[in-house]
């Protein structure tokens, strides 16, 4: 029923870039917030330096980026080097890109929403008993929710939007590291662009809908934080 | 006066060395744009301030033409690719590659993505007339051959074809590897045109910025150091034509 | 069992120094002007200024001491913060609930519903804490407190924010809870009076030292501290009911050295209580009076004179047995009535006054 | 001059429906329990409640009615929040400040160093406003809304956190203030000492509606009001001070009906002046009293008898010339004295408990 | 005094990309403020759509994206039918597209920093006869000066690090269109590595300087909240 354009690679593609996101976004949400709640709580000298090199990966070109993870990964890398695994060309390979590319727009969001908690409502919660996971889950948590929200937006679309990173680490193996972004592209750059446009189309209208979700049952949550 | 200049990714280094034997001598400065040829075209029907595409197939250059963003007689083949596999070990390639390939140990291969690039789609086809059938999982494709053959050189996979004309450049600074040239009959030839695109029709440096690279000895000869095959200029008349 | 204090926390500006035992039940006054360290305090017994150095027992128990420091989560404290602090995502009952829910089922020992219905919050427990009023959030902070049925209560000026009457209706609950359940409680507040009704032992701070430290009504009839100075300057007496006179809904209290009516009291016949008489509910004269609507009439004997803040005023410390009133009279009565240290006087303290 | 308050605002569970006119100079308190919308009548008031329908006029300027709504920051009022709203941004100074500087240079009537002295803020000024105690961040909201020169002052409980000296040394502004350069104020709180000393009016308020409204000493006064219930019931009378006796610190205070000696103040002779007289310190006799340190007593008639909420207890409301005096007595005594409407009894009343 | 690999072309690249970055961010918080401000405030039924599609851009790879702006902004796109001036190929052109696809990154910080702000506060600098405009200097902008550094460290780097977009609409014209990102990623194709190492670890040290000198200045304006 799918239109000639779309092949089953596309398709293909769609659903590893979904997978890659998700998991990626799930990685990024599991390292970056006890970082993020380094960074809003610490006094140590490290800091500013941590902040500055967390967010440093943006500047760099992904493909440049992709290239030295490619360095990094390769078997003259450090990694092979130690007796590791080759990741490039496979799943984790991708992943690991997209945690270190993306980091940032997790890190930063929650950092800014941690230290935004009152350190009065934290001491509150502890006098009423709960311990440090308990005051996470059920204080840190819940008042945060507006920074998990943008974490998870940027996150998510970063990771299925940006391929620079992931062309470069990943090979393109159809089913296996080919996502949706490097499928477009290459309708784009075959001059194909009608496969092009009904790709993009599929992608933003997709896109358009777990956005509006995400959104939508944030609302319904009702965050109270005037 | 200055030209502007959107080149193939490929040819870039080698457009740059032309430019400046050129250059100098004809008070002409350059400004070059390197970047995927599909990229180019778009830009270039878009209106992008070019005077001169080096692309890197003959068929946007054809498209160009026959869209009226370029000149039609302006059209010339500058270079034909050729490609090698090649590894930066100088023992790993032996002298049946085509043995080695087809092992069911064989190593991953690096190639340019043959939906965009020239050099990937020869790559198929000469795999194809060897009977070289790696298993999908084993092809690691490069969107450009740039790509390809940066996956090489950091060592994540172990050989690639890859252009000659990149093994050349790289040869030089790193020393030998190993290579294995595949007969050119093998696969159809990358044939890489220039054309004088509309904004440029009328200036003359241009034009003949294009005959020389065309016709003089000293252009082919830089061109032919760099990995490149020359057409005879017979060749590319009929190709014109065509 | 005591309570036994000793802390030492540096800030710029501010330091606390503290090393002294409170009684582990009843009901502490803290009592200090603005700033002088009420709150820090507090903190220091919660946990919550992990930077003190010091040691800190309750009932046997080691909270803090140079190896130690049990930290605030582990303390079993009932906290009502000075400002709230209520948890902005829950709603009213979400609050209340938050702090039960982490205790244990069997040392639950307040029940929610006792609760939310002692301070009028039922109609509100669906609420977001944005959409109540400033009285009510703090009667919300207050339930959350006591609904982790602590060891030990600490409360900054709980009731600053209620009227007399909402008060008037959490005062006995209170009584209530700390003698039952035998609760110790810390307690600040700038209101004498409710300090004095709750407070059986009080510390007096000034500038982040203990001033002065001892049973209630001794520190509120010294003439060396402040608190003899104030309009609600006023003197705790201990007797026992004597007998009721229910018709007339007074009770009748016994003392050493004499007999007070007061409105009356649930304590059974008997039993030990407590009488607050107010400085300035006292006048005194040389005769016993006439009949008047004024009921309570002893013979004292005055053991101090003070000069008051005002300088028309001063203040008479009179012995009744072995215990302390206070009345505050003019220095004109003073004068016309010839009174001297020693002299016997009639005190008259109009019934309705005590509580 | 009159400020017309006339408002409508719906909210779920709680509806304000409010049309009064209150007097344009001196305090007007508003009383009433917790919940019962005094704090949602001041935001109306400074213009915080965009959905509140009605009418606001301020001495004849209109804040708003049908055709207009002017906003907050075009109103001059001085709004004291319940709950301090500090910018935690700004040091103590910062927050002083804030307001004071969008003041036109002319129409700065109340000058920063004075109110930091008078707040005793001097010392804390570069502090940041999570480094002070929770008084002197009472403080410092009063100072900045003062600071703002404004033509009306909205307090919500603005000394609820403050001890007594601390309030002792504030009241007396706040009285000069509202006097020497008329700024009305409208004033909440719950300690019926502070608002009957300060106010001149009172709005009683009930869930969300005006229940009474009146002068201070009529409303306090009133039978069907809570006012006369609490331990804190008195009356409020109106004298001129007649004399001033230098060297006992006291003067004389003429009224309509009687003379009543009270503590030294600073009125010149012959000016208009208040006395607060609390029920409880108001006691009767069929005959004029022996001499006591009692300095005080009137003869009046009995108007009224009051039940009180404690059964032992009732209330006489006194006719003093034209005023009213409160009474709390036993029910005992009442009957001992066979008082009955109509009588005339001699009422004793301590000197040193006037203000 | 630099090193051969670098060329003028290389500096002519870092300046303009520098340039792109500022001009790109300074033009991200003039747009990205009142939107951000809008989010945080409005209780309109589009919000969730206007958010949804804020976030969009970031789903399409910047090429792609790049692509349809040029579609949109070339000598065949609509608004030089309309009569409109041509924008690709120009700076103009690579801030149009830099601020569409860095939007995001500015408005989510933003947003969420001013939805954190107590209305008791603004309510309070009302009082205080602070109008909306006063309010927001003075009030709504240092309390949000975490959200800020957020907004304009991701808007900055990404502007920086990000080539796709500008690659596409800008045509890689030195000196013109250029940025160091497009220059060091030519340099990786050409296998021109050495080049590549230098201007990239130029770019990074540059960056963290930046970066640092950033998170130190906030450190020192001692945000307050909590
Ligand atoms: N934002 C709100 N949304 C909905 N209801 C509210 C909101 N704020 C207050 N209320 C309710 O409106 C009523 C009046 O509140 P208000 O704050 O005016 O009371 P108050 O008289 O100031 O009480 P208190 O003395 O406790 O401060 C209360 O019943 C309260 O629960
Ligand atoms: N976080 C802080 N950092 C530095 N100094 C502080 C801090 N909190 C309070 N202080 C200072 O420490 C002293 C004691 O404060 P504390 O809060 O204990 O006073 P308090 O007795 O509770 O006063 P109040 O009756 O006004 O609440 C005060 O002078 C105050 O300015
Ligand atoms: O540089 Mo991009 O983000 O992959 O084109
Ligand atoms: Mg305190
Ligand atoms: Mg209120």
């Amino acid at each position: 029923m799918l239109p000639d354009w779309i092949g089953p690679q596309d398709l293909a593609a769609l659903w590893l870039t979904l997978k890659l996101a998700a998991v990626t976004t799930v990685v990024l949400l599991i390292l970056g917030t006890p970082l993020a709640l380094w960074l809003a709580r610490t006094r140590s000298r490290f800091k500013l330096a941590v902040e500055s090199v967390v967010a440093l990966p943006l500047v760099l070109p992904p493909t440049v980026l992709g290239f030295y993870m490619l360095m990094l990964l390769g078997s003259q890398g450090p990694i092979q080097a130690l007796g590791g695994p080759g990741l490039a060309f496979t799943f984790t390979g991708l992943v690991i890109g997209s945690v270190f590319y993306s980091l940032p727009f997790v890190v930063q969001p929650l950092q800014n929403a941690f230290a935004s908690i009152g350190a009065g409502t934290m001491e509150a919660a502890a006098c009423l008993r709960a311990g440090p996971w308990d005051r996470f889950f059920t204080v840190v948590l819940p008042l945060s929710q507006r920074g998990f929200l943008t974490a998870i937006t940027l996150g998510f679309a970063h990771t299925v939007g940006e391929f620079g990173v992931v062309l470069m680490i990943g090979g393109n193996i159809p089913g296996e590291t080919q996502v949706i972004s490097i499928a477009i592209y290459d309708h784009v750059e075959a001059v194909d662009y009608a496969s092009a446009h009904v790709l993009s189309g599929l992608l933003l209208g997709l896109s358009f809908l777990m956005l509006f979700s995400l959104y939508a049952i944030n609302g319904r949550l009702k965050m109270v934080l005037p | 006066a200055e030209l502007r200049v959107a080149v193939a990714a490929n040819f870039n280094a080698t457009l740059e060395r032309l430019a400046e034997a050129y250059g100098p001598t004809h008070e002409v400065a350059f400004s070059i744009s390197s970047g995927s040829s599909g990229k180019h075209f778009a830009q270039i029907r878009q209106g992008a301030p070019f005077d001169l595409f080096f692309s890197a197939d003959d068929r946007r250059s054809a498209d160009l033409v026959a869209s009226g963003h370029a000149v039609a007689d302006s059209r010339f083949v500058y270079a034909e690719g050729l490609l090698a596999l090649w590894s930066p070990d100088p023992e790993r390639i032996p002298e049946d590659a085509v043995a080695f390939l087809n092992k069911t140990d064989a190593p991953r291969i690096a190639i340019a993505n043959p939906r965009v690039a020239p050099y990937g789609a020869a790559a198929e086809a000469v795999m194809a007339s060897y009977g070289i059938t790696p298993d999908p999982g084993r092809l690691v494709t490069g969107q450009s051959i740039g790509q390809a053959f940066n996956f090489v050189t950091t060592g994540n996979t172990e050989v690639g074809f890859v252009a000659l004309s990149q093994l050349i450049t790289h040869e030089r600074q790193y020393g030998p590897g190993s290579r294995w040239i595949p007969a050119a009959e093998s696969y159809p030839p990358i044939v890489q045109e220039a054309v004088l695109l509309r904004a440029a029709r009328d200036r003359q440096g241009a034009r003949a910025f294009l005959d020389w690279v065309r016709e003089s000895e000293a252009a082919r000869a830089i061109i032919q150091s760099d990995g490149y095959r020359l057409p005879s200029p017979a060749a590319n008349r009929d190709h014109r034509d065509r | 069992m005591t309570i036994q204090l000793k802390f030492d926390l540096v800030r710029p500006d501010f330091r606390l120094t503290v090393d002294v035992e409170v009684p582990a039940h009843g009901v502490t006054a803290l009592f200090g002007r603005s700033g002088c360290g009420k709150t820090t305090l507090l903190r220091c017994v919660a946990g919550l200024e992990p930077a003190v150095q010091g040691r800190l027992t309750v009932n046997g128990a080691c909270w803090q001491d140079e190896a130690r420091f049990l930290p605030a989560h582990r303390r079993p404290v009932g906290y009502v913060f000075q400002e709230g602090q209520l948890f902005p995502h829950l709603s009213v009952l979400g609050n209340l609930m938050y702090g039960y829910r982490r205790i244990a089922q069997d040392r639950r020992i307040v029940q929610p519903h006792d609760v939310a219905e002692l301070l009028g919050l039922e109609a509100l427990l669906e609420r977001r804490i944005t959409e109540i009023s400033g009285g009510q959030r703090q009667r919300v902070a207050m339930g959350r407190a006591l609904l982790t049925s602590p060891r030990i209560l600490l409360m900054d000026e709980p009731l600053a924010a209620l009227d007399e009457i909402s008060k008037a209706e959490i005062l006995p609950y209170f009584e209530r809870l700390h003698e039952d359940l035998s609760v110790p409680v810390l307690y600040v507040s700038h209101a004498i009076e409710e300090v004095s009704r709750l407070a059986d032992h009080m510390l007096f701070m000034e500038d982040g030292v203990i001033r002065a430290e001892g049973p209630l009504r001794e520190l509120i009839t010294r003439a060396d501290l402040p608190l003899v100075h104030g309009e609600q300057a006023s003197a705790v007496l201990i007797g026992n009911a004597l007998s009721h006179l229910d018709d007339e809904h007074l009770s009748c209290i016994h003392l050493p050295g004499g007999m007070l009516y007061v409105p009356r009291i649930r304590e059974p016949t008997g039993g030990v209580l407590r009488v607050r008489v107010l400085a300035r509910d006292v006048s005194v004269a040389r005769q016993p009076p006439l009949p008047s609507s004024i009921l309570n009439c002893v013979e004292c004997t005055i053991k101090e004179i003070i000069d008051d803040p005002h300088p028309g005023h001063c203040l008479l410390k009179l012995q009744l047995g072995d215990q302390y009133l206070l009345s505050r009279i003019t220095q004109r009565s003073r004068r016309q009535l010839e009174l001297a240290l020693g002299d016997r006087v009639w005190a008259s303290v109009k019934g309705v006054a005590l509580t």
